[in-house]
């Protein structure tokens, strides 16, 4: 057994795999088929300071390798997270992460307080959700606004804080350095790229909200070349996802320079992918001889 | 919640109609928990997401579970092209069950929405009745086998090439006790009519409701359903079957 | 046999299928498999003033449902292909774009005036070519350059002026709003979304340019939402493609508001996609009685 | 250039080293075309970009092309499940031949780059020379067929298991005299020493060059070869085969 074990914001993951938002209900969606300490850790559904009944319509299509999806933040609100929730997985040995969506800076700040004495080991502020109106992604296309919330979610925040970083903008190094700025411990990336599909025989959009949040492995490729970036542009840790499916794609993230990877879509087709990707970056790091944290950012580019 | 995942040799693989085939899979793990009214989330290869199938019938004893499926698009198209000899992953038992009524159960099915009903009608004691609608004659299926389950069975076309013409919700409105209660799966044209009619009888009704899936296990919260009272369930861990008064259309 | 025909800028296309730029050569390069009259238009090599040798190394590699390029526009230079390329094709009945690449506003406006009186139809001037160091791209992502390369080229140009978009920013609709002030005839969109994969074995980039552009059926959401987008900020002709491979994926576009679609890499795949693409896009066209045209832009959107 | 695409079904397969294994095509009018140093451009289902794979040996008569193929990544495991009774995609024959000299033919080859060279040797009139290096005994193939093809065949192994320890080159330099051509394939070390071995005894040489491939019909520009006075080649048009000095590496 090689040793996986990787240190994000002074927290210890006991491998570099993590549940993506969103895919994974509350971290214990997938519980059924494999206990949930298999995995470093869990990054739960995207949370809001009031509960969101979420887009109308339908809601998932289909793409070549991957799927929109335009969920737009359903969840029962922060108190009903703190109460009902967080306390099924409270005492699971993995890292357990909030991610958290404000519509405000009062809205992030109010999250970020509310969760400061629960059992959440990390918080990942979403400034990157492409599903809904307000907000939402907004705060992620623009340096000023991921600058902002970063702060104020800092300036309260006892818990180590993940932002996570939105593909739609022209320089996602930008707004990693803007963030980093600000203090924040790590960065994640990517959420969903936005796209569209449109059925021919009804001339209408698939999706009830007419466009998605793009993920799977179609993505990756994206998701790869903006880890890589940003991991040459920040010092914090990057953590890596996007069309993350088999321990290759996570090995070559790593290599780009992730500290940790997250899984999500890849869980729709093959439910045990996550597990197979810690067996196979456990046989990586032993074939290497050294820890897995060695491997990242170890690739070297090609200097023309 | 606990799901089985696995790869299963197919065993059986019968043309139905035009384009509706049964397939046969050996998952007898599956099979010993499964109940009708759950669905199975089969995997297409080169697609990414599963495609959720109903079991139309289970046989505990032979371990075998029978899948109806209507080709829809790509991936039931891909799935057509299965033969015995080749395997199949599922996630399975997904969802809850038909929940037979103790007095008459009634069963009303439309196009594809017949399959899931044969197996929950075999399973019911007392009396059923089938209601089967369909297009045509030609695009009918499985008569056979709902005459030999259930106690009754009426045939309804679209356009009366066989059985009566018309759709399901007549022969249901005309027969419709006190005491009965209804399953219904198919088209949301007809589960809300069933719905309609039934409400107004004061008859318990069941609807199986049809969503587009993503994990099939509760994680994504994309398989819509509306609440009657406001707000969103999901197919694939609080459905498929809904009581008719739960959910709005 | 229904009516297929598109106009864009005054120009007459027989049928709304365009080769894409560099995956046709000079647009005779599958020729071979059937005459180029089948299709509507092609768009040739990305031409640059001064002959390029384009990058070093390994220069495509393969992504789930995509692939990643990095040519960097080798090309033979202007004067090469108005003598030596162009007239190959030139009484070809098929609509002959160039595609021309700067490096200046200079180098745009002398690649205009080279090719104002020769047999070219359309200008496409690629303001988004991710795969060369210095200018490229850089003038798609930004939309105060955008506007000065598109005021400058036409300014001098006789023939029509296509911009060709980047997909790479924050807000496409932006750059082509820019763009069409300054009197851009139509848009075409997308060029490539900037990739990277990494060889886990050698610890490398695959590709010699480290990144490179991201095509094919994988990036066909994205290339959809920003046409849907596009087309309704701008009231120019639209011309789509990204990851068209059948009729469908190209009835979408045209639904989603494309005039008229390109084919790039999907000829990869099947050399006869464009020409498929036409047969399915006129058994559309019949089965809805209307001329193919009308079909640009019927989406119904969902109004949330 | 005038390409053939069509969809033929495949007639053998055989495997020939763990690894290697020979498929066997009835592609008659691609057959009629082929020459030996040529290649086809093969379609695996699932995969974006082709596989260029050379004709290992073209059998005019029955219409077949034998291809030799290393599993070397997904697109060729994938490809290595094909069975006769299948079908395969192909385009071809793309790119030139290998040209024999009037004198003596030399063929050099290395690991999978060996397989191209029976088909050429076998239509090379006069003298041949065969000098096939491996990295093992165990992952060497087709040696019978070269032996009967070839006046001479010359064995090489990396790790000594089986004929010559050592590279094929250090035969080469032996053998070589005034008026040979030699041909060869393999990994770009290999050209490369060939190359350097041919240029100083001043023999004709030719080289067949790997890149990998997007169209595969000179549209893309993306199967680079460096050329000695600077710029770029395109194998796909261009080569495969080039004379040694026309190439760099
Ligand atoms: C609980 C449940 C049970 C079902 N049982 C059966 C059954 O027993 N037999 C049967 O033939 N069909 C059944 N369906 C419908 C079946 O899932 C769809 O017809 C099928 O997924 C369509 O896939 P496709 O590849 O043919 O279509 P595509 O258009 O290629 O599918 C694209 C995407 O949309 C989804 N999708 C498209 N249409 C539907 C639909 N009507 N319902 C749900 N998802 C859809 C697909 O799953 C896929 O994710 C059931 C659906 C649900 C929700
Ligand atoms: C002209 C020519 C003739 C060839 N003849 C043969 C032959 O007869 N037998 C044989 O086994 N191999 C041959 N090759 C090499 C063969 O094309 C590659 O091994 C094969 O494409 C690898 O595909 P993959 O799916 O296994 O690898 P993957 O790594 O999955 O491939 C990913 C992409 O990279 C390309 N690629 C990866 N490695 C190579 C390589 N070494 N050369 C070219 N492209 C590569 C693939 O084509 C694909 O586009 C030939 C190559 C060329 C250029
Ligand atoms: C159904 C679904 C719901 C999602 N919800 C959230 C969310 O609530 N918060 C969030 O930050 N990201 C959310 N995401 C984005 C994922 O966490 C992830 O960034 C993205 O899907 C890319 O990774 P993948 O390709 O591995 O899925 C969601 C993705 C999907 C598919
Ligand atoms: C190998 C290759 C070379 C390309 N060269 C050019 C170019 O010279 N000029 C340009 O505008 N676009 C170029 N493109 C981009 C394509 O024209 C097109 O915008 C992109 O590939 C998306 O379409 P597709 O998915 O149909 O290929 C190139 C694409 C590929 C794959
Ligand atoms: S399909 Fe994911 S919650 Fe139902
Ligand atoms: S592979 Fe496209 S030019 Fe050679």
């Amino acid at each position: 057994m090689a040793d996986l074990r990787v240190h994000i914001a002074g927290v210890e993951l006991k491998n570099p795999v993590i549940l993506a938002s969103g895919t994974c209900g509350f971290g214990l969606s997938y519980d059924g088929f494999y206990p949930v300490e298999a995995l470093g850790g869990v990054s739960m559904k995207g949370t809001t300071l009031e509960p969101r009944d979420g887009n109308p319509g339908v809601r998932i299509a289909e793409t070549k390798s991957g799927i929109l999806n335009s969920v737009g933040l359903q969840n029962p609100g922060l108190s009903a997270f703190v109460e009902t929730e967080l306390p099924a997985i409270a005492d699971r040995d993995v890292v357990k992460i909030a991610n958290i969506a404000g519509f405000s800076i009062e809205e992030f700040v109010a999250l970020t307080e509310g969760l400061n004495d629960t059992a959440v080991d990390m918080l990942e502020v979403n400034i990157s959700c492409p599903n809904v109106k307000h907000g939402g992604a907004a705060f992620g296309m623009s340096c000023t606004a991921a600058a902002e919330v970063t702060r104020a979610v800092k300036r309260v925040a006892k818990k180590p804080v993940i932002v996570k970083l939105s593909p739609n903008v022209t320089d996602i190094t930008e707004i990693a350095k803007a963030v980093e700025a600000e203090g924040a411990d790590a960065v994640s990336l990517i959420n969903t790229l936005l796209g569209m599909r449109i059925d021919i025989k009804r001339k209408q959009p698939i999706l009830g909200n007419n466009v998605g949040g793009f993920s799977g492995p179609a993505v990756f490729p994206v998701a790869l070349r903006m880890v890589w970036q940003t991991a040459r542009a920040v010092r914090i840790p990057v953590i890596g996802l996007g069309g993350i499916a088999t321990w290759q794609d996570a090995a070559e993230m790593i290599l780009a320079g992730a500290s940790a990877i997250q899984v999500g879509t890849a869980m729709f087709t093959d439910p045990f992918a996550p597990v197979k990707i810690v067996e196979g970056l456990n046989a990586w790091a032993e074939e290497e001889g050294v820890p897995l944290s060695a491997l990242t950012g170890a690739v070297r580019p090609f200097e023309n | 919640m606990k799901y089985l995942q696995g790869t299963y040799p197919v065993t059986e693989y019968r043309q139905l109609t035009d384009t509706v085939f049964a397939l046969t899979v050996h998952a007898p793990d599956i099979a010993g928990l499964a109940q009708p009214g759950q669905f199975a989330h089969l995997l297409v290869p080169g697609f990414t997401l599963r495609r959720p199938i109903s079991f139309s019938e289970i046989d505990r004893q032979a371990g075998t579970l029978r899948f109806v499926v209507l080709i829809n698009g790509e991936g039931t198209r891909a799935l057509s092209a299965v033969r015995p000899g080749d395997t199949i992953d599922l996630i399975g038992p997904i969802g809850n069950r038909f929940l037979p009524g103790p007095g008459r159960n009634l069963y009303v099915g439309g196009g594809i929405g017949v399959a899931p009903l044969l197996g929950a009608m075999k399973e019911t004691k007392g009396e059923t009745v089938a209601i089967l609608g369909f297009k045509s004659g030609k695009s009918s299926y499985l008569l056979e086998e709902f005459n030999a389950a259930a106690t009754q069975c009426i045939l309804v076309t679209e356009d009366g090439s066989a059985g009566e013409q018309g759709f399901p919700t007549a022969p249901l409105a005309r027969m419709l006790q006190p005491g009965d209660t209804v399953h219904a799966c198919g088209p949301t044209g007809l589960l809300s009519a069933v719905k309609d009619v039934c409400e107004k009888a004061g008859i318990t009704c069941y609807l199986s409701i049809d969503s587009r899936m993503g994990c099939g296990v509760g994680a994504c919260l994309v398989c819509t359903c509306k609440k009657a009272g406001g707000g969103y369930a999901h197919v694939c861990k609080d459905g498929p079957v809904f009581l008719s008064t739960e959910v709005t259309f």
